[in-house]
């Protein structure tokens, strides 16, 4: 451990690509032949836009030392709960990016898709069995949109039966953000509903919201308190029972992949982020890939296409072959570059290793909140198993020395570390949500639980540290409330 | 154990430390009754070896046709360096930049995107991206019944000459909100949207008026006089435009009187391959007024502790993690590593170069739709101006044309009929600068032949 | 510019592989299917080698993170006199790496390699037009592999003419290391001669060796002084006339790229490097790729294989077609996909193209050179223009304040820039030797200035802190001494 | 201008700068008479788009056939990540570490590999990479008259089982300096080099012997006695080594009562691709004893100014920028980026994998030599215990057989019969772990078919 590591590489601050642009200037081999284009004039643009005039190995040398400028899985451990910061295999990206995949334009003739369409055919099916649903749509782009379709579903399926008072979303306070909002956006009223003390849903406070306007009720499990729900029979049965049905929000499927099947226990619907327990990479923010699954209920729901096979070969079924489809939700089927990635990835791990998948991810975040609990932190529920992830609350140190969770964020930063999700879920006050995944070493976790220690250490014997942290970043803690007033969104030429 | 770095030693000691006797008690509070059996529909794993060879196999299935299919994917020259940086693993392996020090590299990138969007368009601010442009033009919908406060319809108007896929998909996605599409007529003869038949829409209250530019035929829109007729009638102006144009054609900003109020579409031809349909990304700029109902992320420039300047989301209290049932959208993953290669692909080919690459797509798609209406049974479903796409009338059914197309290596374009029977049998083609004359003349050769193949059937 | 740049990332000193192993940890998607191999009891290996154990997300992250502590010319200016760091187009590594090409096998039959040896004789034919020599084989895997065919050409040419006692190779003293190493290694006395001040070849020097023993000369030009030889003319007649040959050192091709041709020059035997002037990258230490090219009377000489093409497509020309060949010097053709690079970056720069390179590199030397001197810095040979490289002296720092070269350069790393090549040429004291290239643009050569400006500042007002640098790079100044007395070649487990 | 950043602004001021009118002017100390006019044989330019297209397809010519090729190339699988770390712009325009502070990850990268490498061989010291294999050879031969103080003669046995390549490339470049190889005959009924053969050497001055495990024939030589036979006589010993192969084969190191002297190798096999011919790169493991007379980079662990740990360029005194004329060799530039790709290679598949990669190549050649061995015609060369190699002896000529192969998309392995005549028609095949049950039995029914077709003929 060395809490005040050497830098990496001198490099003064980078400019922005602006700055280094010098009218004139071009990447001539990058250049198409001129030729004359007939605009008709009032068409015509007038000023060429402020792009960049850089040379090749500018343009290059910038974004490469951005780069350098970036905690990712490749360069740190990156415990951020709820994110799976897994590896993201290598072998998964060179074979999505065979030049026959990327050059394939998604109108082609699916006779010049068999192979790219067999796959996408296969990734349905083995969805369908690590969820137990009866119908997958790979379409949606990422989790939100999984939840859209989801919802969408939901409202099509009452819709379809004439049930049109059923205009509510029931949503535990512990979801992620997405799931209030999307529910939103398909027109729904969302009701919130509180968690116990043990991190399960207030079964009696669902008891007391359910009822003929429920459209259906959305979970995550684990949640996000990072425990395994324990009341989800009686969840189902309330629910079902009341006419409503059951959402099931798979961003944490990594935690009980192979040990239980959302289909099983009898959920209606289920997104997965396949960025995240399938391991496509996370990009900075995207791509992602949040195809869906259903019971039978919803199968003639399903967001098109879909892909199908028959006698003559594979092919996208599409508003003929399911006309109740809730319709499209993108431009032609979501992320297909993410899809293959995520195929590769399943086909590798394979049937034991999926099960291997969840196992393990649930032995490092219980090892490691093993270790944070001899260390003297504090659970947030200390009565439980973690799953895949598990709650420090930091109120203590909050309280007695003024250091929040935050400023524990900061500082690992420092010592090497991405930081755990901080300040979510929202309920738990000072919360660092720790997820370490499945393919991080015992030395990694222990390495995170030293720098802990000895950040605990310094906010005791010198506050001041962590408030100033991080200290040997590009920049030091920045000012987001001056971001929000001073809005400065765009590079602007110096006056 | 694929990717699962524990020893049995390891196993072993963490075991000991959490204090259980196996991995399978910290599944403990999971009833019983809950748990899964084997998975046997998921194949034995394979190795990297096996699934590169697999992999290979089916991509040699698909093979690697001649393109000419457009119709709101483009298949465009991609530089070398944009994806050897996109896929460094300090750009591909990092999340969200919500811890912003350690993230900078990101943030940066993304106010530099944020800043080329903008100038592209024309428009004050940009968001850091939408999932695509399809889904970008239904949260431009939404968002414009939150900026146009005026307006209590969800009225909207859409031209039938936006693509298809687009007005479906926003019905699919803002309908649910209760958006209300309107479908306005093109003109048969021109396939413009004439103001004309806008006048039935005179007095009402309109939320806002779709303009794509250019639309899904090709064809160039009078966009100044949609806009101001939008403005007119106190409707927000909605652009969909295809962001190579722009580098030739006026920007939404600078369309009628006043510019319009929200432009989007379709990220991919920015330096993302084709790729079977995504991932690309969708962009989203606006006037500064309306920059807190948009939806996205934002990302501003500020200071740090020492007074230097740095890089953060912000406007975060659009969003759903901050205002969850009340934010501006449920998106949360966007399309940041593209968004990545877009920006590196507009700072390689800077404005000359995506001139170039605008003019010669336009200048070879006016040389594929010379040599295809030379051939018989062809002809041009419009005469007006356009940029890089033709709609083709043909005097046979498309699909067989296409199969016949196919057998020969190439992907002959997008049949039309379906969405326009009123135009069918209707071809949509479509080259760009990395069509050669020779490519253009296999094109009409092999059409020549599957026409007339078509023709003696 | 910022004397004390931030640190790009903090990052702990990153521990070796063998650290991070631990037994019985393993990358099984990696792993081919167990099968048993009968080796002999006597045959078989005892215990396993020493290799690392990790899993293939800590190679990664290992690696990745390896790479990050390195200057190279996507992160950094890198003026490294002789060595021509230029841009290293990434469409030259992308097209080279097309699966068909990193497949074939290089025995593979011909017809199973047409497209890449069409590439190959295309490259032979360009090479042998830039250099106005008569034959190109492109066998050679580096510069002083180069040189060695052409000795080895020479040696062959007299011996083929009977001419035995021809044992004895000038050199001028500037000349780099691989010259006289190179003639030793081909059997050769080694002539040193020196340069005049004004960086030319001593004529007079030449005049006294040269004679009956004389095999040739190698001739580096323009010259590691940075200054184009002037004499070639009376250098070529007195070589020639005394039955020697000339050998041209054309590692510094790209400074005269377009502008003379070594062939026109009368130089019987000329290598370059591809590496530099047609910009295949270093990769940390090669690979290379030292073509050599030759005049008609060493044709017969060329190593092979070289690529010939007859009616029935291209072919490897082997010992049956050039009998009198100085043999084979690789085990197949070279570094075949180093050559891909350099066809590629040949073709993309085209006719008009070669032609500027000479020109832009001549260009940024000669203005960096004049920047340097209003700045009021030494150069070496303060009457000549620079080629593409100039040498500036450092001595007065040295003698006035103890400031060397190399602290010179140590400081500079501080700054961003990776430093000039120092102490060689070894005949010019505290030298440095800039060669800017022509992929850099004017404002990374100002930078440079002013870094060189400031460093001087601080040299007269506080000479430790350049005595001590670098000291923001990951270590400090490094004991080469200990590294060559306490020999650590190799990691050992600790005890 | 390709890669060329000037503006005109920036000429005109840089030409201020120095003070002259143009760039001509720049050169004006070259003599006007040897000014070189233009480059007519240079064609024009293509951008970036035209030559990745013209590369495409000429790679589509060379196709991808199922390869069968040994004799000193093989084919294995690569994971991924070894080339995509390796083309980090980092490692791959990094220049040699002359600059060691700014080069720690270049430097300790090699450090690491020399300590894969020397525990490989089983040696003590490894350099940081030469050529390759042949060349490898040929620098170990003069390497041993250095090393062997005691043996004026620089007499080298030779085995003729030793790869012919190795032996021309070694003669070629050693054969400069006077040494003289003497072929030693192989066993014609086992292909290995019986010591018996040796007996005429006995009393002889031999500065070294070399020994190939496992020979060019891929069988598998007495390791044991040859390297004590070369000791008892007063000569070093050069192993010449598969690395793969190394995993199951007793290592050099321990060949014999004392290990061999020098092991050297081609090291393509980990981790570099075929790419016809290179770049590979050739390694050298030795005694510390004679780490002196190494030639090549070397690497050590030093400390800098605070103490600390860091890796620099050692021992510089043996190399041609130090010593000049009196250096160990020439070499200056090696394969860096090829010994980086096996560094992370060797990492990734670690001691188990390297062995099951051994063993599979192994037992997958045993079952091609079983299946080829059932074709009419063919039978192997030899019986005896083999690595992943096998001679086969057919009834034809070889070449029209492999040009039938050819025909059905296989390279069928490489035609010995040029180099030992003696055993013509000869077909040298080899199968790696790459290899399946399939692709097995398809060689073999193309090589009955071939036969059966040369036979007809
Ligand atoms: C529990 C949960 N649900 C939904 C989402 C939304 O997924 P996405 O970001 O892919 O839209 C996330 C991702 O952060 C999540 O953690
Ligand atoms: C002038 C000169 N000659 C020869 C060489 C040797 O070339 P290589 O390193 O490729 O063997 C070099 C390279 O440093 C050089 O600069």
């Amino acid at each position: 451990m060395n809490p005040t590591p050497a830098s990496a590489i001198a490099a003064p601050r980078e400019p922005t690509i602006f700055d280094l642009s010098r009218s004139g200037r071009r990447a001539e081999a990058q250049m198409p032949q001129a030729m004359a284009a007939d605009v008709p004039p009032a068409l015509r643009r007038r000023r060429r836009p402020l792009l960049p005039e850089v040379s090749e190995l500018q343009a290059v040398r910038h974004y490469t030392r951005l780069s350098q400028l970036n905690f990712s899985i490749d360069t740190h451990f990156y415990p951020l709960g709820s994110c799976t910061m897994k590896y993201n295999p290598r072998g998964c990206n060179q074979y999505a990016m065979l030049p026959e995949f990327l050059g394939r334009h998604p109108l082609a003739p699916v006779v010049q898709g068999q192979g790219y369409l067999q796959c996408m055919y296969e990734l349905q099916e083995m969805l369908k069995e690590v969820t137990g649903m009866q119908g997958v749509s790979l379409t949606p782009m990422a989790g939100a949109q999984g939840e859209f379709a989801g919802v969408a579903m939901i409202r099509a399926y009452h819709h379809a039966r004439g049930d049109l008072d059923r205009t509510e979303i029931i949503v535990p306070e512990a979801a992620h953000g997405t799931n209030p909002a999307t529910a939103t956006m398909c027109g729904m009223k969302v009701i919130e509903i509180p968690c116990n003390a043990d991190g399960d849903c207030d079964i009696e406070s669902l008891r007391k919201v359910v009822g003929p306007r429920t459209a259906g009720i959305m979970l995550t499990n684990p949640s996000t308190l990072g425990v395994f729900e324990r009341h989800i029979a009686e969840l189902r049965a309330l629910v079902h029972d009341a006419g409503g049905l059951l959402y099931y929000d798979g961003a944490n499927l990594n935690a009980i992949l192979g040990k239980v099947r959302p289909g099983d226990m009898g959920f209606d619907v289920i997104h997965m982020n396949l960025h995240k327990t399938f391991s496509t990479p996370h990009g900075g923010g995207g791509p992602g890939a949040g195809a869906v699954g259903v019971g039978a209920r919803l199968l003639p729901f399903l967001p098109i296409p879909v892909v199908g096979c028959d006698a003559k070969g594979y092919r996208y079924l599409d508003e003929r072959d399911l006309p109740q489809s809730i319709g499209r939700l993108s431009g032609f089927m979501g992320n297909s570059g993410v899809l293959l990635r995520a195929y590769i990835y399943m086909r590798m791990v394979g049937r034991e290793g999926m099960q291997r998948i969840g196992e393990y991810a649930t032995l490092n975040a219980n090892y490691l909140l093993a270790r944070f609990r001899h260390e003297g932190f504090e659970p947030a529920y200390p009565t439980r198993r973690a799953t895949h992830e598990f709650i420090l609350t930091m109120k203590h140190s909050a309280r007695d020395l003024g250091v929040t969770a935050m400023d524990f964020a900061k500082r690992l930063l420092d010592f090497g570390y991405h930081a755990p999700t901080t300040y979510f879920p929202l309920l738990v006050p000072e919360c660092l949500l720790i997820e370490p995944t499945e393919t991080e070493a015992k030395e990694a976790l222990d390495g995170f639980v030293a720098a802990m220690v000895a950040i605990r250490k310094e906010s005791v014997e010198d506050a001041a540290l962590l408030k100033g942290a991080p200290h040997t970043l590009p920049v030091r803690r920045l000012d987001d409330v001056r971001a929000a007033k001073h809005l400065d969104l765009t590079w602007k030429p110096a006056a | 154990m694929a990717f699962i770095p524990h020893t049995p030693d390891d196993v072993r000691e963490m075991l000991d430390t959490i204090g259980v006797a196996s991995i399978d008690e910290l599944f403990d509070e999971i009833p019983a009754t809950l748990r899964a059996g084997p998975l046997t529909g998921i194949p034995p794993a394979m190795s990297e070896m096996q699934i590169g060879r697999l992999m290979s196999e089916r991509a040699a299935r698909d093979g690697r046709p001649l393109n000419f299919i457009g119709a709101g994917a483009y298949e465009h020259h991609i530089p070398a360096a944009v994806w050897a940086i996109t896929t460094r693993g300090e750009i591909y392996t990092a999340y969200t930049p919500y811890q912003a020090e350690a993230s900078q590299g990101t943030l940066q990138t993304i106010y530099e995107y944020q800043s080329m969007i903008a100038s592209l368009t024309a428009m004050e601010v940009s968001n850091a991206s939408l999932y695509d442009g399809a889904s970008g033009l239904a949260e431009a919908c939404l968002m414009s019944v939150r900026a146009n406060r005026r307006s209590k319809s969800s009225r909207i108007l859409m031209p039938r000459a936006v693509n298809p896929i687009y007005r479906k998909c926003s019905g699919a996605i803002a309908g649910n909100q209760g958006l209300r599409f309107e479908e306005v007529a093109f003109d048969p003869s021109t396939g413009q949207t004439a103001v004309e038949s806008l006048a039935g829409y005179e007095g009402d209250d309109i939320t806002a008026i779709v303009i794509q530019q250019p639309n899904f035929f090709g064809v160039l829109e009078d966009v100044d006089r949609l806009t101001d007729w939008g403005h007119a009638h106190g409707a927000l102006v909605i652009a969909v435009v295809n962001p190579t144009s722009l580098a030739l054609l006026k920007p939404p900003g600078e369309w009628g009187e006043k510019g319009v109020d929200i432009a989007v579409g379709e990220g991919q031809p920015l330096g993302v391959p084709l790729s079977s349909g995504g991932p690309y990304f969708g962009f989203m700029a606006t006037r500064m007024e309306h920059v807190r109902q948009m939806p996205g992320r934002i990302v501003g420039r500020t200071l740090d502790l020492d007074g230097r300047p740095g890089f953060t989301l912000t406007l975060q209290a659009r969003e759903q993690h901050i205002r969850r049932g009340k934010a501006t959208s449920n998106i949360c993953t966007n399309q940041g590593l593209l968004m990545t290669a877009a920006t590196i692909y507009l700072s390689i080919v800077g404005p000359e170069g995506l001139e170039r690459i605008a003019s010669a797509s336009m200048a070879r798609t006016a040389q594929l739709a010379a040599a295809a209406c030379a051939v018989d049974g062809v002809r041009a479903a419009f005469v007006s101006p356009r940029f890089h796409e033709i709609l083709l009338r043909l005097d046979t059914p498309v699909a067989a044309v296409l199969e016949a197309l196919a057998s020969r290596g190439i992907a002959g374009g997008y049949d039309a009929s379906g969405d326009y029977p009123e135009l069918a049998p209707a071809l949509l083609v479509c080259a760009t600068e990395t069509k050669t004359d020779e490519d253009i003349a296999r094109y009409a050769n092999a059409l020549a032949a599957a026409l007339g193949a078509a023709r003696a059937a």
